[in-house]
């Protein structure tokens, strides 16, 4: 029993992660239909950013509340100068793209390993995050991992937080309006390349508080971010493109299958399996889980 | 269109060579440059990719050698002329490079190769091209190729040596995490046969593809387990999600110690003495190995490339596989190969692990166990050690429950 | 435009009419096609009109199979509703669109070919296109395009390309043309051509044409179909319709007393003749 | 424009355009391209850079098929790894059965499986010509399958471009798992013989070349008769409106299928010629990153030209070994680079530079022939 709990725990933790790593592709990607495969770099320069902080900040916990909004400025800064400079070049050309910012991404993991060095680099992470909470006492004790428990709060936080703003503030309706119909935003008098930037510095400063999560519990190094970038676009793709919800849902289910498959098979095949998955729900429901029905062509 | 496929067919038809198992290969093994006053060797390691985090240590350590060495006289009055060339972590790549390194650069050998499958790509192109690579990564043993020096160590000593220890400690229960490739598929099917003749158990094995980073299943599943000990063979950026979790799981050095094979001092570094202090480490050499040569060797690393970088074992065995070959070269007075592999048995140096023998027939190098203890400063320190060197035994003849393995 | 003598009537197929009884779309709660019973008859040249949003063109998506809808839809006797796209095309029925969509890095003759050729065998789609179809050059010489066969479409001025559409489906042979506004955007020279085109198809083929241009409509519709949120309002003859009080209440009223307006105003694309 | 009046004597004009002349440019550019392979590149290339020619042809023939996929069709194939390895593996699976001889079972399956005899699924590759039959039917086999869902399915861009990368990983990572019977971080290596002919032997690697070259001419002439076919002007007419291409009684589907099945079939033939040139498949070589590179050079030579697509893939490639030699460090930099400027700056890429030059001749000098 606590053995299928702490599975299930497991499977929501994964699925925090892999939320955490999607919610700024939601934007990028999910919104304003841009590839950027150099996301993952973002994700590594918020890491980064928290190993480069903790030079200079002492206590291990307070490092890691600052480096939260510092990530999110350094990677959003780099996310908005790559749509400044290229991305905007791009807007109707979603494969070039992808070719393009994977060549930004190569540029940026030699630029990681000529400052940082090759090897990964060692962050501290606050004592209470590295043990965990017991929820079942006794002989077989279920206990949740603290990291993973904040990851989870992290994550709810900031899907929270970035529902709100797409919903409520001025800029949030710019963006959706932008989305929804680009040329008429545009002459509604809404500056459509200001808002661009603005939502690809949100969704690349997302990536940024990602990659600090992600110093809790995996390595620090040049090449962290293609290790996570497919998974992330995976969740946006099933979710359903534009549609927050569709991809809260889908990371904790696919996290959740990944756990039950990992425990009952091996990693290899638990990988090979949740990527068949996909692929076979994506010929049920070609546009995800979530779409929007409309009468364009397209 | 047709007169191009008619003429190509004319033109291959008429440039066949050689049949197989005709026994006529052609004699054209690639000639090292020996002219000028400068020799060349090739130094290939992964400078891009996923590997690039461990090989680049290994490249800055031969360079140490190179220089040590060209500072003394170089070698048969020549300077070493490093060529170093970037296998990018990408196994054709390597077998690309090495070819280049032969043919092109004419190099007298070449020093490199970390993960077995870099080193199963260029094996056919050293032994087609006969010319010498030296290996300074522990493997999975079973290989002799007659153009590849093992400066790392074999299974016998590295794995079999810390089972021995486990079994010493009382650990009966074991349970194996590894990634998913050659050396910890392998590794593992000595362990099982290692265990099965030992009275000992092996109580899961689990496999993670190569960069995973999500281990809290499988620390799960160790801490159901509740083994005594737990073998690892994960490489990489996977350690340093595996201990993480493992430490979130609650488990600990005390109750459950984890042996690894693939961490070294570069990798403590990169995962943090918070996670690791306490945790055991199998290997030939520590930074704190005793011996004024590692003194030497650990001073002369950090005034060359920083005083934070530590030294390791594969950095250890990468400088000493470039004295070895030195001091072959000389034994043989020539940089031909095959007569440097037939000077090769028996040669001596006394490296910064201690004093290394190579044994000729195997093309192995005798080499002391190790068993390390990571401590809270990072640094690994020496719990047990073999007493004496042992001698290399790439496909365990020597052991009797190994006969099923190769 | 070519002499109207010079198009030779067809024999091969037999007009065909449209029945649509109780046609009903319906997008995410907002019915854009309300219960519509149309009848067009064998030859008929046929203008639909109507307000901005009173479901004509979803009608048209609706009989070529591009949105699902309920009811049922009869053309030549056959029930099409509920095909694909491609097979309701062969059945004989081709559209055009507001917009003209033509394959821009195609030239006209690539166009009119493969307009062509649906029923084309393997073979013969493998094999270069040798000369000009029989049908092709005939299109050609009706649209007036033979000098630019071999000009891109995209580099064709707008009035051109809608030429280029329906000369497409005259090569695809099709026995029922859908066009949605197929003059926006013309000179008054081309819409007078345009409509004496139409006009001949019609002979051949029956032609549902959807408009917003009053004048182009009273000159050439033999008959008139209006739709008002989703409904048929009215239909008959031009001065039939124009006679009806609801008709003028909703839609006709309005322009009937600006007199001869053409409905929208709309950018007159840049031409050249 | 009412008045204009038929000129019949124009359609007979239509039938040759541009007379002969078409005809010759072409076959012009074949001859120059063999006595190129055939001739220049055997005499002026050492022994190891043929070599590596034989590589970077392989991985045009993959351009060849991308060109007509994506440039063509606008398929965005980012999974042609995938069937690069089958195409791949299946032949080093024969090779390698057939270098062990007899009743023996591979090296590596001796090594790391308690094999004393082959899988099941190995044995029909002991057959030659099943197995060469299978560097191509598999792939397209494969294709055909999964495009035949997809483009039912209407799946497009984005998410095709996402789905085909989950499949390229999905496959390495399952060759990886099979280390008994695939190898797996190792790939099938040190393959020895090539159909009874020793690959040592640098008369024979020779020889490789020549059928590389062959094959890579062969797979261009089959393109550029399919680009200039019907079909090739129908592929265009769905990449720019599919549903135009639809209304006129088409199913865009199969149209769509058949150039994504030529262009796996393209891709297998590589990857079973890759085999004999480089001596090695593995799963390095089938992941989502070699399945970017492979589009990558099409991409920077300029996707929709043939010509743009072979040359910009074996320019990539060579670009790849000479940075890597020159700057063994820093060179993903100018990698990085170069895609960038190709592709953002160019997006038609180089072979679009020629267009630029031809218009701005041709404006400098408009009395000439201006078509």
């Amino acid at each position: 029993m606590t053995v299928i709990l702490g599975q299930m725990f497991t499977g929501v933790s994964i699925g925090a992660v892999l939320l955490l790593i999607a919610l700024g592709l939601s934007l990028t990607f999910g919104q304003m239909n841009v590839i950027n495969m150099a996301h993952g770099e973002f994700i590594m320069a918020g890491a980064y950013t928290t190993y480069v902080l903790q030079k200079s900040i002492a206590g291990a916990g307070l490092s890691l509340i600052v480096a939260l909004p510092v990530a999110f400025l350094v990677s959003g800064a780099l996310g908005a100068l790559l749509e400044w400079l290229l991305i905007r070049r791009l807007y109707l050309r979603p494969l070039d793209t992808l070719l393009v910012t994977w060549g930004v991404s190569l540029m940026l993991q030699q630029l990681a390993r000529d400052i940082f060095g090759a090897p990964n680099v060692q962050t501290r992470a606050p004592d209470v995050l590295t043990g965990n909470i017991t929820v079942i006492g006794g002989d077989d004790p279920l206990t949740f991992a603290s990291s993973r428990l904040f990851i989870l709060g992290l994550a709810v936080a900031a899907v929270v937080a970035l529902s709100l703003t797409l919903r409520l503030t001025p800029l949030g309706r710019r963006i959706r309006a932008v989305v929804q119909n680009r040329d008429l935003a545009e002459v509604s008098g809404i500056s459509t390349g200001r808002v661009d930037l603005t939502a690809f510095f949100i969704g690349s400063g997302l990536a940024g508080i990602a990659g600090v999560a992600l110093t809790l519990v995996g390595p620090i190094g040049p090449t962290m971010g293609t290790n996570v970038i497919i998974d992330a676009f995976l969740v946006i793709v099933v979710g359903g493109i534009g549609q927050l919800k569709g991809s809260v849902i889908v990371a904790f289910v696919l996290g959740v299958l990944q756990s039950v498959l990992e425990y009952s098979t091996t990693v290899s095949v638990a990988k090979v399996l949740v990527l068949v998955a996909i692929v076979a729900f994506l010929q049920w429901r070609p546009q995800g889980l979530y779409t929007v029905r409309t009468r364009s062509l397209v | 269109m047709a007169g191009t496929a008619a003429l190509a067919a004319v033109v291959a038809l008429s440039a066949c060579g050689a049949k197989t198992n005709s026994g006529s290969t052609s004699d054209k093994a690639a000639q090292a440059d020996t002219s000028g006053d400068t020799i060349k060797v090739g130094l290939l390691n992964s400078l891009s990719g996923t590997m690039a985090i461990s090989e680049v240590t290994v490249r800055d350590s031969l360079k140490l050698a190179i220089d040590e060495i060209n500072a003394s006289g170089g070698v048969l009055g020549k300077k070493i002329k490093p060529i170093s060339e970037d296998g990018a972590s990408d196994w054709p790549t390597f077998a690309e490079k090495a070819s280049k390194l032969i043919k092109e650069d004419r190099v007298a050998a070449t020093f490199g190769c970390w993960t077995s499958a870099s080193r199963k790509a260029v094996k056919p192109v050293f032994e087609k091209n006969r010319s010498l690579l030296f290996y300074p990564v522990q493997y999975e043993g079973l290989e002799e190729s007659p153009y590849i020096f093992y400066t790392g160590a074999t299974t016998n000593q590295q794995i079999v040596p810390a089972l021995d220890y486990l079994k010493s400690q009382g650990k009966k229960k074991i349970y194996l995490v590894g990634s998913d490739y050659v050396f910890p598929r392998t590794a593992n099917k000595e362990i099982k046969a290692y265990a099965k003749a030992n009275g000992m158990t092996v109580l899961g094995e689990d496999y993670a593809p190569l960069g995973s980073t999500e281990f809290s299943t499988i620390a799960n599943k160790v801490k159901a387990s509740k083994a005594d000990a737990v073998f690892n063979t994960l490489n990489g950026d996977s350690n340093v999600a595996f201990f993480k979790e493992y430490k979130s799981a609650g488990l600990t050095a005390t109750r459950m110690p984890v042996v690894s094979v693939s961490i070294a001092e570069e990798e403590v570094k990169s995962i943090g003495s918070q996670y690791l202090a306490g945790q055991l480490t199998a290997w030939n050499y520590y930074q704190t190995t005793p011996g004024a040569a590692n003194t030497t060797f650990v001073k002369a690393y950090k005034a060359k490339y920083g005083q934070d970088k530590p030294t390791s074992d594969p950095m250890e065995a990468a400088y000493t596989s470039v004295y070895l070959w030195k001091a072959m070269v000389e034994k043989a007075k020539s940089f031909d190969p095959e007569k440097v592999k037939a000077a090769s048995d028996g040669i001596t140096f006394e490296a910064p692990e201690g004093k290394v023998t190579v044994d000729g027939a195997s093309q192995h190098i005798y080499k002391t166990a190790r068993i390390g203890k990571v401590g809270t400063d990072g640094l690994i320190q020496e719990v047990w050690n073999s007493g004496k060197p042992i001698k290399p035994d790439p496909f365990l003849k020597g052991y009797s429950w190994a006969s099923g393995l190769s | 435009m070519t002499d109207p003598t010079t198009t030779e009537p067809r024999t091969d197929t037999g007009l065909s009419g449209l029945e649509i009884r109780g046609l009903r779309v319906a997008f995410d709660g907002f019915t854009a096609v309300d219960g519509v019973d149309l009848d067009v008859g064998p030859g008929d040249l046929r203008f639909l009109i109507g307000p901005n949003g009173a479901g004509k063109t979803t009608l048209v998506d609706a009989v070529t199979g591009l949105v699902k809808a309920e009811g049922s839809v009869r053309f030549g006797g056959e029930d099409i509703l509920g095909r694909s796209v491609h097979r309701i095309a062969r059945s004989g029925i081709g559209r055009t669109f507001q917009t003209a969509t033509v394959f821009e890095e195609l030239t006209v003759l690539q166009n009119l070919d493969i307009a062509a050729g649906a029923g084309r065998g393997t073979l013969t789609m493998l094999r270069r296109r040798k000369g000009v179809p029989e049908s092709v050059a005939r299109a050609l010489e009706t649209v007036g395009l033979t000098d630019l066969a071999g000009s891109l479409a995209g580099t064709l001025a707008h009035g051109r390309k809608q030429w280029l559409e329906i000369g497409m489906l005259l090569v695809q042979d099709v026995r029922l043309l859908l066009l949605d506004e197929p003059v926006a955007g013309m000179s008054h020279d081309e819409r007078q051509a345009t409509g004496e085109l139409l006009r001949r198809i019609s002979r051949e083929r029956t032609v549902v044409v959807i408009e917003h241009d009053m004048d182009f409509m009273r000159s050439f519709a033999r008959s008139v179909s209006v739709l008002h949120a989703g409904k048929v309002l009215s239909e008959g003859t031009v001065t039939e319709v124009q006679a009806d009080p609801k008709v003028q209440e909703v839609y006709l009223g309005h322009a009937a007393t600006e007199g001869t307006t053409t409905g929208v105003p709309r950018p007159t694309a840049a031409q050249e003749a | 424009m009412t008045t204009t009046t038929p000129q019949v004597p124009s359609v007979k004009q239509l039938r040759s355009p541009k007379g002969r002349l078409t005809f010759l440019r072409p076959a012009a550019g074949f001859a120059a391209a063999a006595v190129a392979l055939f001739a220049v590149a055997p005499l002026a290339l050492s022994d190891f850079r043929l070599g590596l020619l034989a590589k970077y042809l392989c991985t045009a023939m993959v351009a060849v098929g991308i060109c007509l996929a994506w440039g063509r069709g606008g398929l965005l194939t980012l999974g042609q790894g995938v069937f690069f390895g089958l195409g791949g593996y299946a032949m080093a699976m024969h090779l390698k059965i057939a270098d062990a001889g007899p009743g023996q079972v591979p090296d590596f399956m001796q090594l790391y499986g308690t094999a004393t005899e082959l899988p099941w699924w190995w044995r029909p590759f002991a057959n030659p010509v099943f197995a060469l039959a299978a560097t191509v039917l598999l792939p397209m086999a494969v294709a055909a399958i999964l495009g035949s869902f997809v483009f039912r399915r209407r799946v497009k861009g984005a998410y095709f471009a996402i789905l085909s990368q989950a499949l390229a990983a999905a496959f390495a990572i399952w060759l990886v798992g099979q280390q008994a019977t695939t190898g797996g971080t190792n790939g099938l290596t040190d393959i020895q013989g090539f159909f009874g002919y020793d690959l040592d032997d640098p008369v024979n690697q020779r020889m490789v070349y020549f059928v590389i070259a062959t094959v890579l001419l062969l797979l261009i002439a089959l393109a550029r008769q399919l680009i200039h076919s019907r079909y090739g002007e129908l592929l265009v007419a769905v990449r720019d409106s599919e549903e135009r291409v639809r209304f006129l009684g088409y199913n865009p589907a199969n149209v769509k299928l058949v150039a994504y099945v030529v262009a796996a079939g393209m891709a297998g033939l590589a990857g079973a010629l890759f085999v004999p040139a480089v001596g090695i498949i593995s799963p390095a070589l089938i992941g989502i990153v070699p399945s970017i590179e492979l589009v990558i050079g099409a991409a920077v030579g300029g996707r929709a030209s043939l010509v743009g697509a072979v040359l910009g893939a074996i320019a990539v490639a060579w670009a790849r070994t000479a940075l890597s030699e020159e700057f063994p460090a820093a060179w993903t930099y100018f990698q990085g680079l170069l895609f960038i400027v190709a592709l953002a700056f160019l997006p038609g890429g180089l072979a679009s530079l020629v267009g630029i030059v031809r218009r701005r001749r041709a404006s400098r000098a408009p009395e000439g022939e201006a078509a």
